[in-house]
């Protein structure tokens, strides 16, 4: 009965040692990063395996991969299409289906050329799933295109 | 019952005890006493954490029988290694247990170097060890938070996200992903760490190690949780040897077993860490292994990080993704976060394996939650659930 | 404690067609043993006594028929064993080892699931990992082709003892099946 | 009591203005609730919708009331809504006997603290109802705890208010407060710590506000007996445990805080506060602490609380007959 009693007793104590560290919560500043208005610190992002991209050869949009489907062959998900083009080596499609790639590598470590490699866009979003779909050699244009402006 | 029909082996279901329910609630209450109440827990309930389901028989509020049932998230793993190279199912390794993926990468990984007879660089079996077991502390800590939810608590799952997130932040330097990672290659892993890594972790220890005394005020000492806690699903020695449970669970029975200690591989031999056993084999025990655990990986961290060698992270001529593995038979385990890891591959040395067998701990522990639940309150029984620290994508597979 | 001689003894008396050492280093494994089905529960009893838990049941698709492995280990002090059974393709059934580790009913549930292998003695009938209205043979290689031998798996490691209908019955020198096969069955 | 036309009048508006206030203190403790718990859990809470989050609660309330009124099969659908409807409106009457100020009480019974105490018996009848109605388990075992959770809290509550009134010798609240005076070592708490104490535990245990909150507890009963509610009925069962919540305040603060009685400045402002910090202090509580079991929930009532309050009602008759 007496142990009862003080047990009681310091488990009340207990109790107010766990309010008074939520209450010291309370007051700490939040820990939350407030997207859109604020961003993670691109540092952290510069690992990030991101959807697929091509690594541009030059400045008007040209790409490394000499399609020789060693990527397509190593994909787990099957999300790439690479076609030959009619004239060199360069390839005329390169289509990365983003709703099937798991993000391995597989493929990126497999290019003999390494002409892929992953992007760092955490904040890629989608309303459908063509949307994910992605032409990868278009993006490739489209960068070169941002970057010369 | 064991009269089966030897050609189709679920011919049973033309005998249904009654008609309530699907088929598993009418098998479980065949056996069920009059004045009883069949409750389904799940597959969708805020305490079976993802889509377990428990068929309870409940008297009062006191479960006299459970049955968990399983496959809600089944997504045929071992088929899948039958179809995929060995290169390319490591990837699938991170999904399947998504709290500590970098120890199914290793056990798959690492099955097929020993059956292969692959030399691992000495700084990738550092790094290793150290992915490993920060990935650990991160299982361990999203299970505390998790625990406390199920007990009631809510703030503590996201004090533990805090750190977890921080985990995160340095595991994605060096792999890349945040949850499903496929950080090892076959002879080394995909990355080296740098400076940043480095820093980030050496920050990390001692901030977890000064949380984690904020932990035990705000829950361990806590007079409601122990209370809760304290001589709740007793698990013996006995009862983890019927059903295989591997793990803090049977730690927490008094039987030091790990798998990192017990079976060495990578270079744990040559580290230096306690294997806790004990306290007790209540739902508390079980709570104070793993947080010891956690203590117990960051100083393994500390040390790997101290002791790491240069050199390469990857062998030469490391395997690319078209790699064949020899013919043989090899059975590979390594301690995750919930128990014995366990991959038995065997290879006919064709393209892809001729079997993958995953050996998921949290099946195993899983499976005596019907023996352990009997006879308890119902809030009991989803304390021991949560103190059994499941992940059910890695029970289903 | 449980030496490797009192093992190997453990599996004669359990009439063990084939008893191998393996390397542990590579393969995993301290001994392996192939059994007859008959003898399973008797040999799980006396594992159970030596202080061994069942690990896993992992079942093998190959054209002499379906080898079940069921990997043991030692709680007090590790060393994996393996224990094996063929259950030949058209019968597939063997006896439970549900009485000695209740933890095997959802390893024998998920065999069954997977291979269609009967588990003669497991209380559970309905499936444990499959759909519950689940109705079709079990997801097993449909191209004989791709079925391989046992003898091409590297199974056995460094065998010790290897009963000679056994060897037959592995390595067929002729048409018609083996009598020690029909005994199983 | 007089009946004439302007008493009526007064207790209908006066109802009216209860009402105001109850959904008034719904949304505001909507707001404060999520935000103490985001800070608590070190992020924002309601952020987006409005001024920091300001009009989350408001728009979750439009968004509750615009929702299809889904009843599940088999219900027993008399009893299935009047359930949350019985929730509301014994509430209502609870409030009118509280002095809000020094004249501010919509009726001035001398019987108020009765009053409060038989109306708010009626309120587990609309958990049972709504439990035994919706035809879920959960819901049955959910309302089978609030039964016996909120029967057992009842009685220390009564104890520790009793003493009190042994104190003040009055059952009306109006004459509670004025015994009291100004300052804080002039209010009951200092007298009667021990009732104060066992009336805080009592009241999170009658309002079933976490740790104690069983008859819902979302880990093992999902939701309790408002398992199957959703929409207005859920709106109306939320807006009375807020209202239950402020009214046991009130209460506390008549009994044991000194009412509208302040430093400084009587008026019904401190009423007010007062009542809201106790409030946020079950606030605190719920974001602090596990759950406790159903069994050591009862003990603590049975086995600590009962035999405390007895103790603590028989040295307060003992000391008010000596002196």
């Amino acid at each position: 009965m007496f142990r009862a009693i003080v047990d009681n007793i310091k488990g009340l104590w207990s109790l107010i040692v766990g309010l008074s560290i939520t209450g010291r919560f309370f007051f700490s500043p939040v820990k939350t990063v407030h997207y859109p208005r604020q961003v993670v610190d691109p540092e952290s992002l510069a690992s990030y395996r991101g959807p697929l991209e091509l690594v541009p050869a030059d400045d008007v949009g040209g790409s490394k991969c000499v399609s020789c489907q060693m990527c397509v062959r190593a994909c787990p998900g099957n999300c790439l299409t690479v076609i030959k083009g009619k004239e060199g080596k360069a390839p005329e499609t390169y289509l990365y289906d983003f709703t099937l790639c798991c993000l391995c590598a597989a493929c990126v470590e497999s290019c003999p050329t390494s002409a892929i490699r992953f992007s760092h866009n955490v904040y890629l979003t989608a309303r459908t799933r063509e949307e994910l779909h992605m032409d990868l050699l278009a993006d490739l244009k489209a960068r070169a295109a941002k970057a010369s402006q | 019952m064991n009269n089966l029909n030897f050609i189709n082996p679920f011919s049973v279901r033309e005998d249904p005890g009654s008609s309530v329910g699907d088929l598993y609630t009418q098998n479980f209450s065949r056996h069920a006493k009059t004045g009883t109440v069949i409750l389904n827990l799940g597959p969708q309930h805020p305490s079976t954490h993802g889509v377990l389901r428990v068929i309870v028989e409940l008297e009062g509020e006191y479960v006299i029988r459970a049955e968990p049932v399983l496959g809600y998230l089944h997504r045929m793993h071992e088929k899948m290694a039958e179809v995929k190279t060995p290169w390319q199912f490591i990837p699938n390794m991170g999904r399947v247990d998504y709290l500590h993926p970098v120890a199914w990468n290793w056990a798959q990984v690492g099955a097929c170097e020993r059956l292969a007879g692959l030399e691992v660089p000495e700084r990738a079996e550092y790094l290793r060890v150290i992915s490993c077991e920060l990935n650990r502390i991160a299982s361990h800590l999203m299970w505390w938070g998790a625990f406390v939810m199920d007990l009631g608590g809510v703030t503590p799952i996201l004090y533990a996200f805090e750190e977890r997130e921080k985990i995160n932040d340095i595991l994605q330097i060096i792999t890349g992903s945040r949850l499903t990672i496929s950080y090892f290659r076959f002879g080394g892993v995909s990355a080296d760490i740098d400076e940043r890594f480095v820093r980030l972790t050496r920050e990390f220890i001692p901030y977890l190690r000064e949380r984690l005394k904020m932990y035990k005020a705000l829950v361990t000492d806590n007079v409601i949780l122990r209370r809760r806690l304290e001589d709740i699903g007793p698990m013996g020695v006995d009862i983890c040897q019927r059903y295989g449970a591997t793990g803090p669970v049977l730690r927490a029975a008094g039987l030091p077993r790990d798998v990192r200690r017990d079976i060495p591989y990578g270079v744990y031999p040559k580290l230096d860490f306690a294997i806790p056993a004990g306290p007790s084999d209540d739902c508390f025990g079980r709570y104070l292994v793993r947080l010891f655990e956690v203590e117990t990986s960051l100083n393994i961290v500390e040390q790997a990080l101290n002791e790491l060698p240069d050199g390469p992270v990857k062998m030469d001529k490391a395997p690319k993704a078209n790699w064949k593995l020899p013919a043989g038979e090899t059975y590979f385990a390594v301690e995750g976060a919930r128990g014995q890891i366990g991959v038995h591959l065997v290879s006919d040395g064709g393209k892809t394996p001729y079997r993958l067998k995953l050996r998921a701990p949290s099946f195993c522990n899983l499976s005596l939650f019907a023996e352990a639940a009997k006879g308890v309150l119902l809030a009991d029984a989803i304390a021991i659930l949560g103190s059994l620290d499941l992940v059910i994508p890695e029970v289903d597979r | 404690m449980t030496s490797l001689d009192s093992l190997a003894e453990l599996f004669r008396q359990a009439d063990a067609f084939v008893i191998s050492n393996h390397d542990f280093k590579t393969q995993g494994l301290v001994m392996s043993a192939v059994i007859p089905a008959k003898n399973l529960v008797s040999l799980g009893r006396s594992l159970c006594a030596g202080g061994y838990s069942l690990l896993d049941i992992s079942t093998l698709e190959a054209s002499e028929g379906f080898l079940l492995t069921y990997h043991f280990d030692n709680i007090n002090q590790p060393g994996r064993l393996a224990v094996r059974l063929l259950a030949p393709t058209g019968k597939p059934v063997v006896p439970s080892l549900c009485d000695v580790f209740q933890g095997a009913e959802w390893h024998e549930r998920e065999s069954r699931d997977f291979y269609g292998v009967v588990f003669d003695g497991n209380p559970n009938p309905l499936p444990l990992l499959l759909a519950e209205d689940f109705d079709g043979s079990p997801p097993l290689r449909k191209n004989p082709k791709d079925l391989a031998p046992l003898s091409a798996l590297g199974l056995f490691g460094q065998p010790q003892s290897v009963d000679p209908a056994w060897e037959a019955y592995v390595n067929p020198p002729a048409k018609e099946s083996s009598p020690k096969a029909e005994k199983q069955a | 009591m007089d009946l004439s036309i302007t008493s009526l009048a007064q207790i209908i508006i006066a109802c009216l203005m209860v009402i105001g206030l109850m959904v008034a203190n719904a949304v505001v403790m909507v707001y404060f609730e999520r935000k103490t718990a985001g800070f608590i859990q070190r992020r924002p809470g309601p952020y987006e919708v409005g001024p920091r989050g300001t009009i989350q609660a408001i728009c979750d309330s439009m968004k509750l009331l615009g929702k299809q009124l889904f009843i599940p099969g088999n219900v027993d659908w008399l009893l299935y809504f009047l359930a949350p409807v019985l929730a509301f409106f014994p509430v209502l009457l609870l409030f009118l006997p509280i002095p809000f100020g020094k004249f501010l009480t919509a009726m001035s019974v001398d019987e108020g603290i009765l009053l409060i105490l038989a109306f708010s018996g009626l309120g587990v009848i609309s958990n049972i109802l709504a439990g035994w109605s919706s035809n879920n388990k959960y819901g049955l075992l959910g309302a089978a705890r609030a039964v016996s959770q909120s029967i057992a809290y009842e009685i220390p509550m009564i104890m520790s208010l009793l003493a009190v009134i042994f104190l003040s010798g009055s059952l009306n609240l109006s004459q509670i407060v004025e015994e009291q005076g100004s300052w804080p070592w002039q209010w009951n708490i200092c007298v009667q710590p021990l009732a104060f104490f066992i009336y805080l535990v009592s009241l999170v245990g009658e309002t079933n506000r976490a740790p104690f909150d069983l008859p819902e507890a979302e880990s093992e009963l999902t939701a309790g007996f408002h398992t199957e509610y959703s929409g207005m009925g859920f709106a109306l069962f939320f807006l009375s445990e807020y209202a239950n919540m402020l009214l046991v305040s009130f209460v506390c603060v008549t009994f044991f805080l000194g009412g509208w009685k302040g430093p400084f400045l009587d008026g019904f402002w401190w009423t007010f506060i007062k009542a809201y910090l106790i409030m946020m202090f079950i606030v605190w509580l719920r974001w602090t602490f596990p759950r406790v079991r159903f069994d050591q929930l009862l003990n603590i009532n049975w086995k600590w609380l009962l035999p405390l309050s007895i103790l603590n009602l028989w040295i307060t008759a003992i000391v008010v007959k000596l002196l």
